[in-house]
C-alpha cells in the first residue's frame, strides 16, 4: 500500500498500529481515528468556507464593477481573517423576550446541518468520510435539520419579521424539496444505489450523468438555488418588505454561524451538483492520484458555485407566490415526467450499449422539454387570449 | 449485544406516555403530538422483530414504513380538522369540543 | 456492558426524557421541539437495529416533514397554545391509573414469553437492505399491493385534509 | 454496516460541537454590555406594535400539506428505484402508477385552485 495511491487507508493503518501499539483497545483507537478524521474533514470543509468569503465578495464585486477587496495580502485574500476576527470580538445582543435554548441552539444546528452533509461527500477514489449505502435520503435527512433550524431562530427571536423570514424560507426549502428529491431518483434508477460512492464510479466507468440527463441536471441546480435561499429565491431577506430574515435578531459570531453555513452550504450543492451529474472527482488521472480527484472535485464544485452566485446577482427577486407557483405549477410536474420517462427508457436500453444508451436517454429529455415548451406555449397562447379579449371589452 | 427485551420495553414505556398524553392533553395538536409517540412505540417494535427474527423477511421494514405513511396521513388530517374547527369555534381544547351535544 | 448497550441506554434515555417533556410542556412549540428530539432517538436506535434507509426515512418524514407541520399547524392556531391555565384535564388521575395499569398489563404479559433473551441474528456480509426493501415492496408475491394502497392513502389524506383546511364556512 | 453508522454518529456529534468553538471563543472575547434599548426587538427602530407572533397566512399551511404527503411518497419511491435494475420490467408500470395517482392528487388541488395564493 502507497500513501499516494491510498492515503487514507495508508494512515489509518499507521495510526491503527501506533495506537494499539500504546496497549489501546482496538474498538477505542478506531473511534479515536475516526474523530481524528473527522476533525481534519470538517477543518478542511471550514478552510474552504473561509476562502469562500473572499471569492463570494470578489466576485459580487466583480460582477458589479468594483474592485472587491485589496487590501489584505494579494489580491486581498486575507481580508476573510479580519472579517472572522471582527465577528468574534463583536457583542452579541439577545432579544429580552426571545427563547434563549432554542435561540442559541438554531445557529449551531444550522451550520451543523451543513457540516453533516461533508461526511458522505466523495473527495476522490478513496479519500471519503463514508461510503453510506443510503447516501442520498441522507442528504435530503441533513437539509431537514436545516429546515429546522431555520424555524427554531424565526420562532425564538420573538421577532414579528424574523418569524414571517422563517416561515417564507421554509415554505420555500419545502416545496422545492419535491422536485430536487425526485431528482436525486435518476441517479439511483441508473446505477441502482444511493450511494454516493458507487455513483461516481460508475460515472468514471461509463459516462457522466450530465449526458443522459441534462434537464435532471438543470431541475437539480433550479431546486438547489432555492433550497439556498439565494437570489432569485432570496425571499426571506426581501430588505423592502421584512428587513433581514429569519436571523434578524443575531449579532456577532452567531449571525457568523448562519452567513458560514450559507456559504459552505452552496459550495457542497456544487460539490454534490458535480456528484450526481458530472462525475464527481472523475478527471484525468484521478484514479491513480487521489489528491488530483480533490482537485477536480473542489473545481467542479467551485463552479457549480460560480454558477449559483451568477443567478444570484444576475436575476432579480421573485414574488413567494410567484416562486411557489413556479414549484408546484412546472417545476414538480416536469420532474415527474423526467422521473416517469427514465424509469420507463432506462430499463429498455439499458442492456444495448453506451453507444445506444446515452443518445436515447439524452433525446428522451429532449423530448420532455419539447412536451413541456410545447404545453407551456398553449397555456400562455390561451391566457393571451383571454387577456386581450378582456382587454378588447374593456375598451368598448 | 442487546436482548430483544430492551427493545420491547423501551417501546412499552414510549407507547404508555403517548396513550397519558392522549388521554390527559387538553390541546387537540397535543393530543396528535402523543398519538406520535405511541406510533414510534410501534415502529420500535416492528423494526426490532424484523432485527431480531429472519432478516431476509423483509415485513418489519415494510410494515415499519405503511406507519410511516399512516402517521403522515393522520398528521395530515388531523392537523387539518384541528385548523377548520379553530377556525370556526375559535379553538383548540378539546374539551370545548362538545359538537355532538348540540 | 458493551457500547452498543452504552448507546441504546442513552438513545432510549433521551427518548423517554423527551417523550415526558412533549406531553407535559405547556407552550406547545416546545412540545413540537422535545418530539423531534424523541424522533431523533428512535432514529438512532432504527440505526443500531441496523435498519440504515428507516433510520433516515425517520429523519427526512418525522422531523422533516411531520414536526415542521406541527409547528406550523401551533402557529396558525396560536391564540390558545400559551395559554396559562392547565393543559391537562380534569380527570388526568384516573388516566394516569389506566395507563399504570395497561403498561403492567402488557409488561406482565412480556414477561411471560419466553423469546425475551433473544439475540440479534447475523447479517449476512454484503446484505443490502434497501435492495432487498425495494424488492420486497414492488414483487407481487410481496407486498405490492400495500405499496399501491398506501399511494391511495396519501391522494385521501391529501385530498381530504387540503379539502377540509381551505373550505371556507 | 455497523462501522459506516458508528462513524455517521460520531460525525453528527463533532459536527454539533464544531460550531459551538466559535461561539465559546466569542462569549470570551467579546464585551458584554446589555441594555434595554440593545435588548428590545429589533423593527427599523420602530416601537414593537402588538405580539410579536403574528399569525400568518393559511396557504403556507396548505403548502406543507401537500409536501408532507409528496416527501412520504418519494420515500416509497427510493426501494422502488434501486431495485429496478434487478426486477422485470412491469416493476417500473407498478412505480409509475403509484406516482400517477398522487399526480392525480396534485392535479386535483390545482384544478380547484387550492395552489393559489389568496
Amino acid at each position: 500500500m502507497n500513501f499516494w495511491s491510498d492515503p487514507i487507508n495508508t494512515i489509518y493503518e499507521s495510526l491503527m498500529l501506533t495506537f494499539t501499539g500504546w496497549g489501546l483497545d482496538g474498538a477505542l483507537a478506531q473511534i479515536i481515528i475516526y474523530v481524528l478524521g473527522i476533525l481534519i474533514l470538517i477543518t478542511f470543509a471550514m478552510i474552504i468556507d473561509i476562502l469562500l468569503v473572499w471569492v463570494e465578495r470578489k466576485v459580487v464585486a466583480r460582477f458589479q464593477g468594483r474592485l472587491g477587496p485589496n487590501r489584505i495580502g494579494p489580491f486581498g485574500l486575507f481580508q476573510p481573517i479580519p472579517d472572522v476576527i471582527k465577528l468574534i470580538i463583536k457583542e452579541d445582543t439577545t432579544p429580552a423576550n426571545a427563547d434563549k435554548l432554542v435561540y442559541n441552539l438554531a445557529p449551531v444546528l444550522s451550520l451543523g446541518s451543513v457540516l453533516f452533509l461533508w461526511a458522505i461527500v466523495p473527495l476522490a477514489i478513496n479519500i471519503y468520510g463514508v461510503d453510506l449505502n443510503v447516501a442520498l435520503l441522507y442528504m435530503v435527512a441533513t437539509g431537514a435539520f436545516g429546515t429546522l433550524s431555520i424555524i427554531m431562530a424565526g420562532w425564538s427571536s420573538n421577532n414579528k419579521y424574523a418569524l414571517l423570514g422563517a416561515f417564507r424560507q421554509v415554505a420555500a426549502m419545502i416545496s422545492f424539496e419535491i422536485p430536487m428529491v425526485v431528482v436525486l431518483l435518476i441517479p439511483a434508477i441508473i446505477t441502482g444505489s444511493l450511494s454516493m460512492q458507487t455513483i461516481t464510479n460508475f460515472q468514471t466507468e461509463n459516462f457522466w450523468f450530465f449526458l443522459v440527463s441534462p434537464l435532471g441536471a438543470l431541475l437539480f441546480l433550479i431546486s438547489a438555488i432555492a433550497e439556498l435561499g439565494r437570489s432569485p429565491f432570496d425571499l426571506n431577506e426581501g430588505e423592502s418588505e421584512i428587513v433581514s430574515g429569519y436571523h434578524i435578531e443575531y449579532s456577532g459570531m452567531k449571525f457568523g454561524l448562519f452567513y458560514a453555513g450559507e456559504m459552505l452550504h452552496a459550495f457542497t450543492f456544487g460539490g454534490l451538483l458535480s456528484v450526481l451529474f458530472f462525475g464527481g472527482w472523475h478527471g484525468p488521472w484521478s484514479s491513480e492520484i487521489p489528491f488530483l480527484g480533490v482537485v477536480y472535485f473542489c473545481a467542479k464544485a467551485l463552479f457549480g458555485y460560480w454558477l449559483i452566485m451568477w443567478v444570484k446577482y444576475t436575476v432579480p427577486r421573485i414574488r413567494i407566490d410567484h416562486m411557489l407557483m413556479f414549484n408546484w405549477k412546472f417545476l414538480t410536474p416536469v420532474s415527474f415526467a423526467l422521473l416517469i420517462v427514465t424509469a420507463l427508457v432506462h430499463p429498455l436500453l439499458r442492456d444495448a450499449g453506451n453507444w445506444i444508451y446515452v443518445p436515447g436517454m439524452f433525446l428522451s429529455n429532449v423530448l420532455v422539454v419539447w412536451v413541456t415548451v410545447e404545453v407551456l406555449r398553449s397555456r400562455s397562447k390561451k391566457d393571451r387570449t383571454v387577456a386581450e379579449t378582456v382587454q378588447a371589452v374593456a375598451h368598448h | 449485544m442487546i436482548p430483544i427485551s430492551w427493545y420491547l420495553f423501551l417501546s412499552a414505556v414510549l407507547f404508555s406516555i403517548g396513550l397519558f398524553g392522549v388521554l390527559v392533553r387538553r390541546n387537540a395538536i397535543a393530543i396528535l403530538l402523543s398519538i406520535e409517540l405511541m406510533l414510534n412505540a410501534v415502529n420500535i417494535n416492528l423494526v426490532a422483530f424484523w432485527r431480531y427474527g429472519n432478516t431476509v423477511n423483509m415485513a418489519g421494514q415494510v410494515f415499519a414504513i405503511i406507519v410511516f405513511a399512516v402517521a403522515a396521513a393522520e398528521v395530515a388530517v388531523g392537523l387539518s380538522l384541528v385548523y377548520s374547527i379553530y377556525r370556526r369555534r375559535n379553538t383548540v381544547i378539546a374539551d370545548e369540543l362538545d359538537l355532538m351535544k348540540w | 456492558m458493551d457500547s452498543t448497550q452504552l448507546l441504546f441506554l442513552f438513545s432510549s434515555f433521551l427518548i423517554v426524557s423527551s417523550a415526558v417533556n412533549v406531553v407535559s410542556s405547556k407552550n406547545l412549540i416546545h412540545a413540537a421541539l422535545w418530539l423531534i428530539s424523541t424522533l431523533f432517538g428512535v432514529a438512532i436506535l432504527f440505526a443500531i437495529l441496523e435498519a440504515g434507509f428507516l433510520a433516515v426515512v425517520q429523519v427526512v418524514v418525522y422531523i422533516g416533514a411531520i414536526a415542521i407541520m406541527f409547528i406550523f399547524a401551533v402557529m396558525l392556531t396560536r391564540r390558545e397554545n400559551l395559554e396559562s391555565g392547565s393543559q391537562v384535564n380534569k380527570s388526568w388521575p384516573f388516566a394516569l391509573l389506566l395507563v399504570v395499569v395497561i403498561a403492567a398489563a402488557i409488561g406482565s404479559l412480556m414477561l411471560k414469553w419466553d423469546g425475551m433473551n433473544t439475540l440479534p441474528v447475523q447479517i449476512a456480509e454484503g446484505y443490502d437492505s434497501v435492495a432487498s426493501l425495494g424488492a420486497a415492496l414492488i414483487s407481487p408475491d410481496a407486498f405490492v399491493l400495500p405499496f399501491e394502497v398506501a399511494s391511495v392513502l396519501l391522494l385521501a389524506a391529501l385530498l381530504g385534509s387540503v379539502y377540509v383546511a381551505m373550505n371556507k364556512k | 454496516m455497523q462501522n459506516s453508522w458508528l462513524y455517521i454518529g460520531l460525525f453528527l456529534l463533532v459536527g454539533i460541537i464544531f460550531p459551538v468553538i466559535p461561539l465559546v471563543l466569542s462569549a470570551l472575547v467579546a464585551p458584554k454590555k446589555p441594555n434595554p434599548i440593545k435588548q428590545s426587538t429589533y423593527e427599523c427602530g420602530m416601537e414593537t406594535v402588538g405580539e410579536s407572533l403574528v399569525q400568518f397566512k393559511a396557504q403556507y399551511y396548505i403548502f406543507a400539506l401537500i409536501f408532507l404527503v409528496f416527501d412520504v411518497e418519494t420515500v416509497f419511491l427510493f426501494p422502488w428505484a434501486v431495485s429496478l435494475n434487478v426486477q422485470p420490467y412491469f416493476v417500473v408500470v407498478e412505480g409509475i402508477f403509484f406516482i400517477m395517482i398522487l399526480i392525480a392528487g396534485l392535479s386535483y388541488t390545482w384544478r380547484k385552485g387550492m395552489l393559489e395564493w389568496v
